[in-house]
């Protein structure tokens, strides 16, 4: 095989520049080393909260309890946020990537063994979430990596899905999370809060909805743009070349 | 010198080594990987401070703010490089505007 | 205290290591080495995780650092060479 | 029994730096992208050491992802860095 040169021209910065920026973050480091320093060497923070509600939080994975339940909140604003990224990716149009005809055997008979095994382990760290390391997001990301290893292999969303069923999913994890939250505001409580004897169930559903939604998303930001425009469609750039 | 203030210090020359090859280099993919360096330092400080109880179970709400980080992260990264891709569409060097060589 | 004295051996390492490799990521010329580096980073970070008793975190990096990062890396800078290649040529053509 | 198995976990640590030469100096982009798998795999063996010392179940976990993603970064740059060159020349 041919050696590849991928080396990109870039100038190097003068002396004086590189000097200049190193002396200034090492002062930086340095500060913040101290600040850090001189911080107690023993401090609880929030675990004392967190242990003595996990009880009431309907899981036992203190993690997981200040996920889905404690600082909800985060949760349910990351989950818009991914969406807008994802938005923000199909807006630019993206580039098609260049299919080949050709079908690799190997590549193709190991992404059939391995991509159930995927689904299989995502669906394990979403149920472990409950009460040891794992979760919505873990889950959600194995998801994504079993997306990203079919779009690898020049696998296609099937045109009848890339429409509506595809938003629905990206949207659910977002949507139930908000109905459920606003849900027990009718039955005098306050936005995402739950009632303890129901935690446990309601923290799995949201948490299965929002592990489809990040794994369908994350491997959509893999793919680049929006399946559901045609991919021989360019946008134009508006440069003439 | 405990692990605790180990990582953190790590974290911290990791956050201005990011940031030092943020401002410096001008390819906007090596740009994009000291982001996600600087990025990795901050978590690790903020995770570094949350062990410091001891023998006790470390704090949750820094792990939690940080697995949320992780995965805000690694979106962002992606509209990056598609923002990346883009400029390189359209003006054929994958730099910002004035740093742009004719 | 053997055990203790091993592990601190073992953070010492890793952190040196983590600052090595941000450290050669960044100033690499090499685009694809650069990333394969980062590559290396994220596992190695996954390790430090562990370390801090952060194990929700080790397998949040783990599985976005393993199975999402490299990924995007690497097709995005498929796609970035084939279109400054693209741009060569046509300078080429232009200048001859 | 847990002082040896960190003795080994610290080894395995040592044997992965040793690994970063290659992915350094590569020369080709498939020995670097190797190197990298081949760390993926000593940090596998490193995790499973480090779950029964410390005692910590979870992070057989950890090693479990890594031992099954570690396919993605391979295809990836077998399907978008590396077929396309030799095509190519």
């Amino acid at each position: 095989m041919r050696k590849i040169k991928l080396k990109i021209l870039e100038k190097k910065p003068s002396l004086f520049t590189r000097l200049t920026l190193g002396i200034l973050m090492f002062l930086l480091a340095a500060s913040l080393a101290y600040a850090v320093w001189s911080l107690p060497t023993q401090a609880l923070g929030l675990s004392a909260e967190v242990a003595k509600n996990v009880e009431m939080s309907g899981v036992s994975n203190p993690v997981t309890a200040v996920l889905l339940n404690y600082r909800s909140y985060d949760t349910l604003l990351e989950l818009g946020v991914l969406l807008l990224a994802l938005f923000g990716v199909w807006s630019l149009g993206g580039v098609s990537a260049n299919k080949s005809s050709f079908v690799n055997p190997i590549l193709d008979f190991l992404s059939r063994f391995l991509v159930p095994v995927f689904i299989l382990f995502s669906g394990y760290l979403l149920w472990v979430g409950g009460f040891a390391p794992g979760g919505a997001f873990q889950a959600g990301a194995v998801l994504a990596a079993a997306g990203v290893l079919l779009f690898l292999n020049d696998w296609q969303l099937e045109r009848k899905y890339s429409g509506f069923s595809l938003r629905f999913v990206l949207v659910l994890g977002l949507v139930l999370f908000v109905a459920i939250g606003f849900g027990f505001v009718f039955l005098d409580r306050v936005f995402l809060e739950y009632p303890p004897q129901l935690a446990g169930g309601l923290i799995l559903l949201i948490e299965a909805a929002a592990t489809l939604s990040i794994g369908i998303s994350l491997a959509a930001l893999f793919l680049g743009r929006d399946p559901s425009v045609k991919s021989d469609s360019k946008i134009d750039t508006g440069v003439h070349k | 010198m405990t692990p605790a203030f180990l990582y953190a210090l790590v974290g911290i020359v990791l956050f201005s080594i990011g940031l030092y090859g943020l401002i410096l280099y001008k390819h906007l993919l090596r740009k994009i990987l000291a982001i996600n360096i600087l990025g990795s330092g901050v978590f690790l400080v903020m995770v570094a401070l949350a062990a410091r109880t001891g023998d006790a179970v470390p704090d949750a709400v820094p792990h939690a703010m940080v697995i949320t980080g992780i995965v805000v992260a690694v979106s962002a990264t992606a509209l990056a490089l598609a923002l990346m891709l883009r400029v390189d569409a359209e003006t054929g060097q994958a730099v910002l505007p004035e740093d742009r060589e004719e | 205290m053997e055990e203790i004295s091993i592990l601190l051996l073992f953070d010492v390492l890793v952190g040196l290591t983590l600052v090595w490799l941000a450290w050669q990521t960044l100033s690499s010329l090499d685009l694809f080495r650069a990333i394969v580096l980062f590559i290396a980073f994220g596992l190695l970070m996954a390790l430090a995780w562990v370390r801090l008793n952060a194990p929700d975190v080790a397998l949040a990096e783990a599985t976005i650092g393993a199975g999402l990062t490299g990924a995007l890396f690497l097709s995005a800078l498929a796609q970035l060479s084939a279109s400054t290649k693209r741009k060569d040529e046509e300078n080429k053509i232009e200048n001859s | 029994m847990n002082t040896l198995y960190l003795a080994v976990a610290l080894f395995l640590l040592l044997t992965l730096i040793a690994g970063m030469w290659r992915i350094l100096h590569g020369p080709t982009p498939a020995d670097r992208m190797l190197a990298a798998q081949l760390f993926g795999t000593t940090a596998v063996a490193c995790l499973l050491l480090l779950s029964q010392a410390l005692e910590q179940p979870a992070l057989r976990d950890i090693a479990l992802v890594f031992a099954l993603l570690a396919a993605v970064t391979a295809i990836a740059f077998v399907k978008r860095a590396w077929l396309k060159k030799s095509d190519e020349s």
